[in-house]
């Protein structure tokens, strides 16, 4: 085990990627995550002399990590929702290009300038793609400071292995609270170098490497979409990652991710010292998702409640999973509201004893 | 006048190559309409990277315009940027590799329409790399749509009664803007409308690539050129047309020059 | 066991710093802990707070609307979460300042007249050390040796020479609590 | 001879016939021919024997199709660029066929 | 009835816009939309003394649209797929700000550059949200050119009557081909008079109008959110349209919507002919979508194809709709090529021979 | 001094009001920090309204940054932009209302980082509107990073060594920038650390307005301001520093101003 | 009915306007029309092409891979659309820059030198008109008098002096096409 | 007399002690507070008789809380500035408590 420390999510984020060997980090400050970019400007290049720059705006910070992934770099931008919103062209150049990259949405509550809280109302944004075409992001959702620094690590290493953008999907609330992070020691820089197909100059030794996710051509467009495809069904057999509690012997279950997972769980605790059989599904990947798990599930549940700081995305691919065989109800707060443990209880009482 | 059309005989192999088609532009068929000056700004960029020798660490960004596909010609590393975005990418891959080569190659539409941001902010920063700025005056891979940098009363298919100022503003004349900051180092405008002017421009390519080395600044070259399919000329006739009413907008020169001395402790 | 705390003032009180103390000192106490900070353009209106939670257990819910303990360094903040304490909770408060004292009778009122002792003390920038003393005294929540183990880590090393002073701050706000009698 | 002898030779396959090296020839050497190549374009013919190899229509080819050659005083040859730059053979008898009509 | 011309997609639009009182359009060329601008500059000026602009950029122009709805304007704009990414923010401070104004993608092949070959690879991002936050669009989906002008001035109408803004979701193919077109009469300009709302100037006898999607108080911001569900629910229970086609007696439904439901018709005919009772349904309203209706049919019949040109969107509604009643499959083609009726019918017949 | 602070007796009643709130300023307590420079730049906007009678046809636009909430103390009718596109809004606004006033109020982040792009092509299409420009060399709102304004080795949340111009280049004049487009009416540079300054800021302000009815271009107003909040200092010391070291690299004064002719043949 | 055609060449030969002509005149006819363009970059390339259907009943795709006429204006484009035409169909194409004929014995060939016969008319902007003659000679998909009414409706007013000629180079075609005999 | 008479009245509610006016009166007529209102600031207050109505104290002042008299020649009034400005008396002794001190 490393070095514990009581930090603030982002910090711990910024601090987990100096250590995870980043070469570069793009970005444009924005409530609630601009720490990431001010604990970088502090620490990160007088130790590991890597490249933090503050952007002119999110779409120049998607470009300039395009640029550099494209040239072999471990690199990483953040940033909360409407700046996300900007770089969705990015993102989908990013996706069709296939560089491996790290993004960071400290979700908030919108629509538009909203509010500067925290949210989870950019699921539909992250998982379904935001930006235009065919494409995945590979989106892991922390529940912890702990988890925020870990995904870091695993973040880049899922998109190396891949060629393909992941992005960190968090909150305004993780982001800006404090809690012991247990910290990973460093990597050196130089321990990963460029991958063959990079743009670092074409030696004379092999032919040109180009980045581009142009093909004008309907036939070879297509072929590049089929194999987009291919590697994406590959991820969700591979990489479907998922937190179960008390699911075994569970008659109800909570599915939740991130910020509401927490609240899920203490919800289930309540219940079950109440004497009822609820059980927690946390998907931490929310791209590729675990629609098995729940799928499982649903074989011996009476019902599924989808908690969720929205007005209800996430549900949806509940209800996929799910395909009828149960109810599935949805409990959310917006604009920037957690539900608190209590309420979500009573909810669950009502839609359970309709169920009976 | 009339040519009677004998047949020359060759000797090649008694004589000597002294201009060819440089080997880093690869022997394909250019995509450009006949006479686009694209192709010649394509070669002595690619001349010039030959002349450096630094083919080897040169890394190239393309734009989205006629030129999207200069990485089909460019025999060196390259990336193809979104629209308007290549000076933030070529930023990306300078600030990882501060001692490669990187330039970006863009069109008017692309680095002084939705590209200005970007543009303003790279030379600002004074980032070591060369940007390439092909001003046709028009947007001429979507079809010949008004440019920021279309004359006044010039027709286009977004300006069907001619370029009004008061609707559309004045043609925007970005290098000279861009020569007002510091973040600059080297900025000329250059035309590759005949042969001086090609060796002109060919020469100002081959500084803006080597300066890079220097770490001082922003290399800009600009290069007006045409757009005959779109201006609805013939080659030859574009080539009179941007003389005569082109470049009295857009005069050549050099705009910001390095002092002997910022060359010299290099 | 778990306290779930706010301590509210204005900005510039050290608010946010006594609450990550706190957070500090429960992680010391191998306590789960999680400090949120209001944050954003309100605290352009000068106010500031943060909900610290320690715990035994996992913390769910780092945002709260009810407290086992309000901490209250100005009026406004007073006003504003009196109601948020929990019956048989506590408020301690400072007294300098207050007009209107609080009113309830359904939990622990604990006035501090912390400005003031701190102008004894000849530093108004441990005033929030001094109602952290009170909090310790008040809610067993950690020990006062541990918040001093904290202390050398949250301060930066320039403000080491500060720590006794902060000490005999944290000592002062504990007699202080001891002997407090709401004015109610 | 005292004038320098230059000679160009042009890949017509790849030649868009935009004309720029016709009007960019001193010499007036060049000119496009009648037929036209697979892509559909008239080539650019050296039609005169007055080439003197000053480069001015290889420098406005768009197409970096023109090879241009002068009378050998170093003996140096380098024949690798003939193989990059030729497809087919670049004599054609257009005008002659042409003068026969 | 008006008058009947051979046009372009995209130009039958401009020219529908034009006739329905259009105040003001902003946009920027991209193939293969650019003729939209073009027609406009040609003709709408001289014809009405409309605004249209050329802006710098798709997001420039969103926000013109912003300024230009805000102060009660009827305004447009259009781009395809990588230039409706680049408005993605600005579509969702509309939406948060409530602003009626008509959006139109005309979509390309994705992701990135891609090809600019006709696609529906923008499903997700136009019917869940591309943009950050809990939003929606109505978005209507032409199946012709006749279509494509008849949306607009529906598409303003309903965008007033909800102040809502309304996607126009088409494709490259029905943009540039042509077809016969009937076009409605000219609509007086002074016929639509500025809101109560609008950003006008405060006259003396008003409070002042602001138009933001603000609100930092999460406890403001969830009433936002609150109202604007209900506003959702709302266009949800009144605005569905959808077309039917031989689903009353059919047993195997296809369900496709724009180009895709020509095929699809083509398709349903064939098997038709063969004597395969198959029904048509076509989404006309993306969102809101008619699960109800396909609900309703998944009653009677055995299966569903989902008829998309994308790797398998729109698939996940139909889904949601039958709720495991039957299968639903997808077919698709990607690219930018246009799925011939014949590999449908081999596909469908295929998945009705495991059907049985 | 020490001041022996006996009562002071007060005849408001007896005398005449010269100078109080203006009734365009609406009566709430503004959220800004104490001594910003916002609330000045609010009222004289407010009061130029007011003087000019213009109150019924002003629409103002509000970025985002600290002054976000504009829309709470000026009593108009307003919007909120997406950051960085004010001048893009207040473009859709004037183009369907050409005879209304419009005006843009946004920060140095909002209108010179994000912003830039449709800062330049606002002013370059001469768009008949008044861009007020808060130059306080940060961005306030987000907690005090750099922004593009910011002075060279000056320390904020995101250059926590002082800006350093080989990494971020150098601060960003960019009205001196616009001023060079033909598309800009008239460009200014104010402050409003003095009394004597927000004279003349007021003044500037008023013309920037009024002149608008004369459909002649831009109109662009430069405040340079304080932020003691991410500063780090008393409002009185920030001022001081304004004085001293923002003014000598922003110096202030007219960029651009009209001639006789332009204004009178209105 | 459905006649589903496809006219490639050259830009600047006027592909896409004989294709229009066609589609305007089957609008005439009431029919079901269809014409969609090759469009973007590629036309960079110098070559465009363009697909009319006309139909008795609605049409499903504009985009079709195979056709029942070809019509090629050039070599490029007889090389590639060939092999296109469906069994039974036609190929029409202008002989005169022809260097490989079409090969194919299961379809109709026919050769038609359109230049050549422009150049007669003194104008080659009517080759386009020569060869959509033929088209409608061989396919009788619409009536030659609706052309020409398609005409008036297609050029604009400035040209409609041209209309004679045009006229006179459809009717050119007709011949041509009726004697047009296969090279293979 | 001939010295011009002035006057302020401050909306000391509103005042955020930020000191601007007291630095900008040339008569050094201002000072703040020592108590805070209900913001919690140490708010502006006239401690000098010798304002002369200059004005420089409303125009440096960021919150718009100081409204300026001179004593009235026209003999015309404005009420409803006052009606629309002032809450609260703003008369407070605390120069006087101070003392008391
Ligand atoms: C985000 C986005 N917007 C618009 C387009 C469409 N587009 C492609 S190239 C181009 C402009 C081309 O003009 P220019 O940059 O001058 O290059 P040129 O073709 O003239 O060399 C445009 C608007 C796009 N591809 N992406
Ligand atoms: C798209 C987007 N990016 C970033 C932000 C965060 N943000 C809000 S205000 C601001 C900059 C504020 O600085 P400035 O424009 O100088 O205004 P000031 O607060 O200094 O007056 C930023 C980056 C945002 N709201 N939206
Ligand atoms: S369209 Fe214009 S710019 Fe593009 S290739 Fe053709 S001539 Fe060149
Ligand atoms: S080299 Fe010079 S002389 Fe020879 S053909 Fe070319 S232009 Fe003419
Ligand atoms: S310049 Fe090049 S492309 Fe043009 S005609 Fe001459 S040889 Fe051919
Ligand atoms: S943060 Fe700075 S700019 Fe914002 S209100 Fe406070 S002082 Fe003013
Ligand atoms: S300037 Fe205004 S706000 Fe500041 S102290 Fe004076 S009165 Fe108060
Ligand atoms: S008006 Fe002038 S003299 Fe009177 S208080 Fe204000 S600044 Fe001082
Ligand atoms: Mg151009
Ligand atoms: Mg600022």
């Amino acid at each position: 085990m490393g070095e514990l420390r009581l930090m603030k999510g982002n910090e711990a984020l910024a601090e987990a990627a100096i250590r995870a060997g980043m070469d570069a980090y793009f970005g444009y400050p924005i409530t609630p995550q601009s720490e990431v970019l001010e604990y970088l400007t502090r620490e990160a290049y007088r130790r590991t002399e890597c490249t933090i720059l503050q952007a002119e705006s999110e779409i120049a910070s998607i470009n300039m990590v395009y640029g550099a992934a494209g040239a072999g770099a471990r690199v990483m931008t953040s940033s909360s929702s409407p700046g996300i919103s900007l770089m969705q062209e990015g993102i989908s150049y990013i996706a069709g290009a296939e560089l491996p990259c790290l993004l960071v949405n400290v979700n908030r509550g919108g629509p538009g300038l909203g509010t500067i809280q925290p949210s989870q109302g950019d699921y539909f944004q992250s998982v379904k793609g935001g930006g235009h075409g065919d494409y995945r992001l590979i989106v892991l959702a922390p529940a912890t400071v702990q988890e925020m620094a870990d995904f870091v690590q695993e973040g880049w290493d899922l998109a190396d292995k891949y060629r393909n953008p992941v992005l960190i999907l968090t909150d305004g609330a993780l982001g800006q609270m404090m809690e012991k992070v247990d910290l990973r020691p460093q990597v050196d820089r130089k321990a990963h170098d460029a991958p063959g197909w990079a743009t670092t100059g074409k030696t004379g030794d092999r032919e040109r490497n180009i980045i581009t996710s142009l093909f004008i051509k309907p036939e070879e467009m297509e072929q590049v979409n089929l194999r987009l495809q291919e590697k994406y069904r590959l991820i969700e057999k591979n990489e479907i990652r998922v937190q179960e509690i008390n699911t075994e012997d569970a008659d109800f279950i909570i599915v939740a991710y991130g910020l509401s997972a927490r609240i899920g769980r203490k919800v289930m605790e309540l219940l079950r010292d109440e004497g009822m059989k609820v059980g927690l599904i946390r998907p931490i990947t929310l791209w590729p998702y675990p629609y098995e798990t729940i799928s499982k599930a649903a074989e011996h549940v009476k019902g599924f409640l989808a908690l969720e700081m929205n007005a209800g995305q996430m549900v949806e691919d509940v209800r996929l999973a799910v395909n009828g065989r149960c109810p599935v109800g949805h409990y959310g707060r917006m604009g920037g509201i957690i539900p608190s443990p209590e309420e979500v209880v009573d909810e669950i009482k009502t839609m359970y004893s309709k169920i009976q | 006048m009339e040519h009677n059309m004998q047949e020359i005989e060759h000797h090649y192999d008694e004589m000597e190559i002294i201009c060819e088609r440089p080997a880093t532009l690869l022997d394909a068929r250019m995509h450009y309409c006949p006479g686009c000056g694209h192709g010649v700004a394509h070669r002595i960029l690619m001349e010039a990277v030959e002349e450096l020798g630094i083919q080897e660490q040169t890394i190239g960004v393309a734009p989205v315009g006629c030129s999207v596909f200069a990485y089909h010609y460019m025999n060196i590393d390259m990336q193809e940027a979104a629209h308007g975005r290549a000076t933030a990418v070529a930023t990306g891959i300078k600030r990882c590799y501060p001692d490669k080569y990187v330039f970006t190659y863009q069109g008017d539409g692309d680095l002084a329409a939705i590209g200005t941001g970007e543009t303003v902010h790279t030379v600002n920063r004074g980032e070591n790399v060369l940007i390439v700025f092909i001003n046709n005056a028009i947007y001429g891979m979507t079809g010949g749509q008004m440019a920021p940098t279309t004359l006044i009363s010039q027709k286009t298919s977004t300006t069907p009664y001619g370029r009004e100022v008061p609707f559309m503003g004045n043609p925007l004349k970005i290098t000279e803007l861009l020569a007002q900051l510091p973040g600059a180092f080297y900025v000329t405008r250059q035309a590759v409308n005949t042969p001086a002017n090609v060796r002109k421009a060919k020469k100002a390519l081959l500084n803006g690539l080597k300066w890079q080395a220097l770490k001082k600044g922003t290399c800009f070259v600009e290069i007006v050129s045409n757009c005959p399919t779109n201006w609805g000329m013939k080659p030859v006739e574009s080539n009179q047309w941007l003389e005569e009413n082109m470049l009295p907008y857009y005069p050549l020169g050099d705009m910001k020059v390095p002092s002997k001395e910022e060359l010299e402790n290099g | 066991m778990v306290e779930e705390v706010i301590f509210a003032g204005f900005g510039g009180q050290g608010v946010l710093s006594m609450g990550q103390v706190l957070a500090y000192s429960g992680m010391i106490e191998n306590r789960e802990v999680c400090w949120m900070p209001s944050y954003g353009p309100e605290m352009r209106g000068g106010t500031a707070n943060c909900i610290v939670t320690v715990s035994s257990d996992e913390i769910s819910s780092p945002i709260i609307g009810t407290f086992d303990t309000v901490v209250a360094l100005n009026q406004p903040s007073l006003d504003k979460f009196e109601s948020a304490v929990r019956p048989g909770g506590t408020l301690i408060y400072d007294s300098t300042n207050i007009i209107d004292p609080p009113t309830r009778s359904d939990i622990d009122l604990v006035p501090i007249p912390a400005s003031e002792e701190a102008v004894k003390l000849k530093n108004t920038k441990i005033m929030n050390m001094i109602v952290l003393g009170a909090f310790i005294a008040k809610r067993d929540t950690v020990q006062i040796e541990t918040v001093l183990k904290a202390l050398k880590q949250v301060l930066p090393e320039r403000h080491h020479h500060l720590i006794p002073l902060n000490e005999q701050a944290l000592q002062r706000g504990r007699e202080l609590a001891n002997a407090a009698v709401p004015v109610a | 001879m005292a004038k320098i002898r230059g000679d160009v030779k042009i890949d017509i396959e790849k030649c868009k016939g935009c004309e720029l090296c016709v009007v960019a020839c001193p010499q007036d050497a060049l000119t496009l021919s009648n037929e036209i190549n697979k892509q559909g374009y008239h080539y650019a013919l050296l039609v005169e024997d007055v080439c003197n190899g000053c480069k001015s229509c290889a420098l406005v080819c768009p197409d970096a199709v023109i090879t241009v050659y002068r009378e050998d005083r170093s003996g140096k040859k380098t024949p690798v660029a003939e193989v990059r730059n030729v497809t087919g053979d670049i004599t054609i008898k257009v005008g002659a066929e042409d003068a026969a009509n």
